[in-house]
């Protein structure tokens, strides 16, 4: 550790920051990859110190629960100790909340893989550390070239979530000039032949599936048992490690859209955040680059930010950097992370699938129009 | 038309699965007075339990699945009578402390599980018939559902036997209305109530293995999931009505599967709308006693 | 069957019957109570006496005929309504409110008439009439000590005792005594006959099933007897002691 | 009729306290039940017969001394006590409503040749009735049950707690007759507040006052003595429902 | 049922000595009074309870969750008096406290972009959301209680599902679905709004939680309380006493749900904002369980097992955390790690052997008795 600066220590005050995140709750695992790529990101953006111009940052580590009620409590606690910077969460509901948060208290909130739309551009003083929802559609609409006169089914649960990506879909392929059309499935719903049945009546040219739960396993088992893969490509999210394994048989049939998988872009960063995750044990995964990202962001920002939460805006705003996924924009109009995506396939590797590049997305394809115009 | 074989058969199969976890429910609401919140939590520790030793044994065939089915059974039973045992029997005749106490332990356990065997869903293997289809009437079901609509059969009429045709079904449906009397005509009334929880653990156990082939994983939330249709069906067959939950599972889960399908999703919202109609028809259910 | 009925009957039973799954457990019973009468009502086991009480204060409903109190039709007016026009009633197996005080049993029955919506929030009060009035019922049943007690404590013949201080308090015109004597000690029931037969003075319509025997005589102006959910007749107490019917139906040899 | 000596009896209670939910309902009662015939316990309302009938079968927590034909019961459960040989007749009934009548009588069944023809021949309308749910009973059929529920086995002691309440005059004949009947094979400890019933059947009589044994001795000294009639059970006719 | 061992006073039974009693209730009172008194200062104090609150009473944080600890006492205090008072038992609760914060922030959504005067627009969302709570109350209300017992618990229950399942569908982008909703301030009195203010959302969470109680005291004490309580004990006596358990029932149902609707708003406030898992059965089962763990018999039980939950989740959780369970081996630092574990287990332990729950408590120890008010669950219905 750097803590031992002693002259400028005394100078120039300790910075707090708040890391409020999942540690247990439905999406600990989450919570668990975003920490480490913090970690890591930290150690990177500073060097090994910990501190910036031998100021030190004083990190609080807060568990969210996947509760917003606990996580606008932390958050207020963080603010009432006088936190300046806050940073994270895994779940989309959370972000938001700690959004306005961040704008009723004045303090700079970097939000955490929380892939809602809804974060980018919400006030001045939230910036978001990972990909969002448009960039996933973007992504999966660069599977089936040109888009126009093609007919896309968007099937995806009857939640935010699902809403969100059919709305991201109907914008950027509808855009483009495909016909889209949603099959959407309540989300409790159990049974999914029915509906896989339905896709099929439909005759898409292309499939995007928007699925998260522990469903997804009957899902993709009813799709393949209907042969919904024989008519039309499949597109979907690759998840984390742990979801590899879920899509069974059908994973071989899949074209996966991807934010990010240990090695998928092979630059000197990622390099150096692998080391570091290998060295603290851990290993890199879809949510690594957020914690990266948002380390850096945060690192940057105390650096630039002459310690008022506009100063730290001002020097986010617009800022260009390399970073694990390589070169990563945050827009000034509305915050939204600009970085590449990734097309990849799942193969089998003994007992176990592992992904593999198909091709990279640039960044200025799949980025959102600017938020509120 | 194929739609509407696929809809119904798929909707018996859920219907079976909503009848294994409701049987046990019904059976222990029914004989015993006692709302068992933790039932979902007997299904889920069966279903993970089998499925260790299945996949040990081997993972994804039949002897696998069989093995885990019976592993499943024993669990449920054991971890059923022993909750009686230990729990629900110190509180004998005060239902609403023994549906608390149920409550606890279904928070409790779900959140044990959760550290046991983490978060995230287990995906499992199960015998490749399973996963093919069968083609009836031109809809292809998967062949799973088959399997589960047997089971629930099979389940429903052992339990009826059990309950007409033995002392200790009459034993149990007396000791329902009167614990003290039964004793007093010289009969170890408790014998028969473990009995009971251990014949619904049972049921709950077979259910949590066919549920994680239906669902294929397992989860610490298996039976949650499970658990409020189990409770919405047994209420609507009439509490304690072994064939009323039978009626009623499948009329939910067919229901649920055209109001899913042809009311845009709605099919959560039309088994509200069936509980409440029912309920204010009939306010003991469709086959509840009516004294 | 209008030609039954006397002018100043409070209740009338026209015709009525009740089947119960194929088992007609009442058969056209008609019957006329003249206001201010004590009418006994006996019957073997199993005749129908409950039954007959049941549908006249709304508990079951009958199948057949017409139950009318006061000249209206009440047949198919719910539990509480009735109650709320003057008829009370006490059941053959005590039915208090276990877990309140004796007081505070009687007091409900005595603030019944909740009258106007806005008092339903009011408090009642340690001195209110409400309150007044079920301590003076509990006195007229010799329970006037007992009012802290809870009700599921009591011993079975002071469990009776309140049921019959929750009519007094209730006070209704109307009332139907299933088997009031039931259970109670010898000790006791002359003093709870006095009771009835005060309930009864102060012009109340009262109907009462009892099985003993002696009570049932010396308080009744008439008796109607029951008979396979048939009214056998309805006489002075003399004219039914000395019917054959009742004597074999009903009395046996007597010990 | 006398294979132990009338000198020993064959329920003995000693220094018996019963509570229920901590409320003393019981205090220190002490009495035999001879081994044959019918002893009375009697008292007003509320002394606590019912209550004394149910510490003996530990239906409520209880301390004190008891046997059964030289058997200490006191720490057995209540199945247990029954088992030995004890028939009971609750106060209120306590018929099963959801079970049939013969349900409600084959469950009562302990014995490996019940005496079902007994039952039959005593209350015939339940035979009639054996398919009817036993809570649709009136009253004195559902009495009837309950009776026959005790009857149906050979026992070592009745145990009845008022068998006659409720029911019309002939069926109190009728069971009167039912009991003196079965008096005289098995000894009978019986709850009453028909004396007329008591004068025709019990031998000896234990009367409660207070929670206490105020009065253990032969039945015919208390009944004919009218003022221990008045003192112990405040009546005054002692002539009445003759 | 047998009712046994009933002795635990619901505070509805006024009578006994006078004096005495007139004595005992100005003492209730005065004691009642100095607790809101010293609750109302403790923001300008700064006390610290290590291992207890997370900083001094002064620190937003621990204000923060003294006020959301506040609010769910008020919570259960309306949850109790349905199910200790009426013996309702009701698996909905959640849905009108949804209601409450949901209605309020949509309303004040609505208003958002009126340009009105914003304390009338802040007053006329209350209003607009207390009406929809009413109307959903008696909506419900009218419905369930047409059955009893299990039923009834059933029937709320698919409501309270339906709720559920609806605010999550996010119906016209009005609920905001999974990620729930965010509080619009545009008419947020300034004074309610930000971290700084933190202390006025505690006071506002102190007199929500008063008000509530003013009133379930008012209920409890009034006639139909009484009625209420004895349908709870023999329905089909109170009909034939002359009164239809069913008016006074959803009297008592819709009092119960518009105050926990009162307390939905205030959490919408103090949270800036409204999650879904506030509808969920998960949650009225979690009030249930503060209503048992602080005690049915006694409207204080619901007060105190409102904060010592809130309190011993929050601190539980810290717990798990902590290095000296991470150090453990793993047959204890599994369960020890599962802060919701370690609670049901708790309150296991507290309903077989402290029926009273923690207001039984002093009243155990005086007596040396059980205490335990027990409901039918199935009520007497012909
Ligand atoms: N649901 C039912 N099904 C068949 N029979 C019934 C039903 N309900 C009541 N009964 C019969 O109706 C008859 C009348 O019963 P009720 O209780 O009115 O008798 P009662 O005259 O009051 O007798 P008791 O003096 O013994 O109380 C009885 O024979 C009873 O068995
Ligand atoms: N469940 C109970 N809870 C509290 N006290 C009770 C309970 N049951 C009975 N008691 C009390 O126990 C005492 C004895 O009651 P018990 O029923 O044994 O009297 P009894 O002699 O059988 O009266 P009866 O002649 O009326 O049947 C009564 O004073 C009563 O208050
Ligand atoms: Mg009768
Ligand atoms: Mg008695």
């Amino acid at each position: 550790g750097g803590g031992e600066g002693g002259g400028d220590a005394s100078t120039a005050a300790a910075v707090s920051v708040g890391m409020i995140t999942s540690q247990t709750g439905p999406l600990a695992a989450y919570g668990e990859a975003y920490t480490a790529g913090f970690e890591a990101g930290l150690d990177y953006a500073t060097d090994g110190t910990g501190a910036v111009d031998g100021r030190e940052i004083e990190i609080t580590w807060a568990d969210d629960q996947g509760n917003p009620d606990t996580a606008v409590a932390k958050a207020k606690d963080l603010i009432g100790q006088g936190t300046q910077i806050l940073a994270g969460t895994v779940v989309s509901g959370i972000a938001t909340s700690l959004a306005e948060q961040a704008e009723q208290n004045r303090v700079l909130y970097i939000s955490g893989p929380a892939a809602t739309d809804a974060v980018t551009g919400v006030n001045d003083y939230t910036f978001r550390s990972g990909r969002q929802t448009y960039q996933d559609v973007a992504t999966a609409g660069t599977f089936i070239g040109d888009p126009a006169g093609k007919k896309v089914v968007v099937f995806a649960q009857d939640t935010a979530f699902g809403q969100g990506n059919l709305a991201g879909v109907q914008a950027v392929l509808g855009g483009q000039g495909a016909t889209v059309e949603g099959v959407l499935v309540a989300e409790d719903a159990t049974e999914f032949t029915p509906f896989a049945q339905q896709i099929l009546q439909a005759a898409p040219d292309l499939v995007f599936v928007a699925w998260a739960g522990a469903s997804s396993g009957a899902m993709w088992t009813s799709l393949a048992q209907q042969g919904v893969f024989d008519v039309a490509p499949v597109v979907t999210g690759l998840g984390d490690v742990s979801t590899y394994g879920a899509y069974g048989e059908a994973g071989a049939s899949i074209s996966f859209l991807n934010h990010y998988f240990g090695g998928a872009s092979g630059t000197d960063v990622e390099a150096a955040m692998i080391a570091s995750l290998e060295e603290a044990g851990a290993t890199p995964d879809l949510f690594s680059p957020d914690g990266f990202v948002a380390a850096q962001m945060i690192v940057h920002a105390i650096r630039e930010g002459g310690d008022t939460v506009d100063g730290m805006i001002d020097a986010l705003e617009g800022w260009t950097f390399e970073s694990v996924k390589g070169e990563i924009t945050v827009r000034a109009e509305d915050h939204a992370l600009i970085q590449p995506m990734y097309q990849v396939k799942l193969v089998q590797d003994g007992a176990n699938w592992v992904p593999e590049l198909v091709d990279t997305v640039d960044a200025d394809e799949v980025a959102p129009p600017v938020a509120g115009e | 038309m194929d739609t509407v074989v696929l809809l119904l058969v798929t909707g018996l199969g859920l219907g079976a699965l909503y009848f294994l976890v409701a049987s046990g429910l019904s059976l222990i609401y029914g004989l015993m007075g006692v709302l068992n919140f933790a039932h979902g939590s007997f299904l889920t520790i069966s279903a993970f339990l089998g499925w260790e030793v299945g996949r040990r044994v081997s993972d994804g065939t039949w002897l696998g699945l069989g093995l885990s089915a019976l592993v499943g059974v024993a669990v449920g039973a054991i971890v059923a009578a022993a909750t009686e045992f230990l729990i629900i029997r110190r509180l004998y005749e005060r239902h609403i402390e023994q549906a608390l106490v149920t409550v606890g332990l279904s928070l409790a356990s779900v959140a044990l599980f959760e550290g046991i065997w983490g978060t995230d869903p287990i995906y499992t293997e199960r015998p490749d018939w399973l996963t093919e289809t069968t083609t009836v009437l031109g809809a292809r079901i998967p062949n799973d559902r088959f399997l589960l609509i047997a089971c629930a059969v099979l389940v429903l009429g052992g339990i009826v036997l059990f309950l007409h045709r033995t002392r200790y079904g009459l034993i149990i449906r007396a000791g329902v209305e009167n614990r003290h009397m039964v004793t007093a005509l010289g009969i170890d009334v408790r014998r028969a109530f473990t009995l009971v929880f251990a014949i619904g653990g049972a049921a709950a156990g077979l259910g949590g293995v066919l549920a994680s082939v239906y669902y294929g994983y397992v989860s610490a939330h298996l039976g949650s999931v499970l658990l409020i249709f189990a409770f919405i069906v047994t209420v609507i067959g009439g509490l304690g009505s072994l064939t009323g939950a039978a009626i009623a599972s499948v009329l939910v889960a067919v229901l649920q599967q055209f109001a899913n399908f042809y009311l845009a999703g709605t099919g959560d919202f039309v088994v509200v709308v069936a509980l409440a109609a029912v309920l204010l028809v009939r306010p003991r259910g469709l086959l509840g006693r009516t004294t | 069957m209008a030609g039954l009925v006397a002018d100043d009957a409070v209740l009338e039973l026209e015709r009525v019957g009740l089947a119960i799954g194929g088992a007609r457990i009442l058969k056209e019973v008609s019957l006329a109570v003249p206001a201010g009468e004590l009418l006994g009502v006996i019957g073997p086991n199993g005749a129908g006496k409950t039954t007959l009480f049941n549908v006249v204060s709304g508990v079951v409903r009958p199948t057949e005929g017409r139950v009318v109190l006061d000249g209206r039709d009440v047949t198919r007016e719910p539990v509480h309504r009735r109650a709320a026009a003057g008829l009370g009633r006490t059941f053959q197996t005590s039915s208090l409110f276990p877990a309140l005080t004796v007081l505070e049993n009687v007091r409900l029955a005595a603030q019944a008439d909740l009258g106007a919506a806005a008092s339903v929030f009011r408090t009642p009060r340690p001195t209110d009439a409400a309150t007044e009035r079920a301590r003076d019922a509990l006195a007229d049943v010799g329970l006037a000590d007992a009012g802290d007690r809870l009700a599921g404590g009591l011993a079975h013949g002071e469990k009776r005792k309140v049921e019959i201080a929750m009519l007094i308090a209730m006070e209704p015109r109307v009332i139907l005594l299933d088997e009031p004597m039931a259970g109670v000690g010898s000790a006791d029931v002359p003093a709870l006959a006095e009771v009835i037969r005060g309930l009864h003075r102060g012009g109340r319509t009262v109907l009462m099933v009892e099985h003993h025997l002696d009570v049932v005589l010396g308080l009744a102006d008439r008796i109607a007897v029951m008979h396979h959910g048939e009214l056998l007749a309805v006489d002075t107490p003399e004219a039914v002691m000395a019917n054959p019917t009742v004597q074999s139906a009903y009395l046996g040899e007597g010990m | 009729m006398s294979e132990s000596s009338p000198a020993q009896p064959i329920l003995t209670v000693r220094g018996l306290t019963g509570r229920i939910a901590g409320q003393l309902v019981v205090e220190d009662v002490s009495f035999d039940v001879a081994a044959t015939g019918v002893t009375a316990l009697l008292g007003r309302n509320g002394v606590g017969k019912t209550s004394t009938i149910r510490s003996i079968l530990g239906l409520i927590d209880r301390t004190g001394e008891m046997s059964l034909a030289g058997t200490r019961i006191d720490r057995l459960p209540t199945h247990r006590i029954v088992q030995l040989g004890v028939g009971y007749v609750p106060e209120d009934r306590e018929v099963f409503g959801g079970l049939t009548v013969a349900e409600n009588l084959r469950l009562a069944e302990r014995d490996r040749s019940p005496r079902r023809d007994e039952v039959r021949r005593l209350f015939p309308d339940l035979h009639d009735r054996r398919d009817q749910r036993a809570g649709t009973l009136s009253g004195g059929q559902q009495q009837m049950v309950s009776l026959g529920r005790a009857l149906v086995n050979e026992n070592r002691l009745l145990l009845v707690d008022e068998p006659t309440k409720g029911l019309a005059p002939k069926i109190v004949d009728e069971v009167a007759v039912a009991l003196a009947e079965a008096a005289k094979t098995v000894p009978i400890l019986l709850v009453e507040q028909n004396l007329a019933v008591i004068r025709a059947l019990a031998h000896r009589a234990v009367v409660l006052s207070g929670g206490r044994v105020v009065y253990d001795g032969e039945a015919s000294d208390l009944l004919d003595d009218e003022a221990m009639l008045r003192r112990h059970l405040g009546v005054h006719d002692a002539g009445e429902a003759a | 049922m047998t009712q046994d061992d009933l002795t635990g006073s619901t505070g509805a039974t006024g009578t006994g000595a006078p004096a005495r009693a007139s004595r005992r209730r100005w003492l209730l009172v005065g004691g009642g009074l100095v607790a809101v008194a010293a609750l109302a200062v403790l923001p300008l104090l700064a006390i610290d309870v290590p291992g207890v609150l997370p900083g001094p009473t002064y620190t937003p944080g621990t204000l923060q969750l003294l006020a959301f600890a506040l609010l769910i006492a008020a919570l259960a205090l309306s949850y109790r008096m349905l199910f200790g008072l009426a013996g309702l038992l009701s698996f909905g609760h959640a849905l009108f406290f949804a209601a409450g914060a949901y209605g309020l922030g949509m309303a004040l959504d609505a208003f958002a972009p009126s340009d009105l005067p914003s304390g009338l627009a802040f007053t006329a969302a209350i209003g607009v959301t207390l009406v929809f709570g009413l109307v959903l109350a008696l909506t419900v209300g009218a419905l369930a209680l047409r059955v009893t017992g299990i039923s009834f618990a059933m029937v709320t229950l698919a409501f309270a599902q339906a709720g559920s399942v609806l605010i999550r569908r996010n119906p016209e982008q009005a609920t905001g679905g999974d990620e729930g909703l965010a509080l619009d301030i545009t008419h947020v009195p300034e004074g309610l709004v930000g971290v700084v203010h933190t202390r006025n959302l505690y006071w506002m969470a102190l007199g929500v939680l008063v008000l509530v109680y003013l009133v379930v005291l008012w209920v409890e004490r009034s006639r139909a309380g009484h009625v209420a309580e004895a349908a709870r004990e023999n329905e089909l006596r109170v009909r034939v006493i002359g009164v239809r358990p069913y008016t006074v029932r959803l009297l008592v149902f819709v009092v119960a749900s518009v105050l926990a609707a009162v307390a939905g708003m205030g959490y919408l406030l103090l949270q800036s904002g409204a999650a879904p898992r506030i509808a969920t059965a998960d949650f009225t089962l979690t009030i249930l369980v503060i209503v048992v763990l602080g005690g049915v018999g006694y409207r204080w039980g619901a007060i105190v097992g409102g904060i010592v939950y809130t309190l011993l989740d929050q601190r539980l959780t810290a717990l798990a955390g902590s290095p000296a369970i991470e150090a453990l081996p793993d047959v204890l630092r599994i369960p020890l790690s599962e802060p919701l574990f370690i609670l049901g287990t708790l309150f296991v332990l507290v309903v077989l052997f402290l029926p009273g729950g923690i207001a039984g408590l002093p009243g155990r120890i005086r007596t040396g008795r059980r205490s335990h008010p027990a409901e039918p669950l199935e009520t007497t219905d012909a």
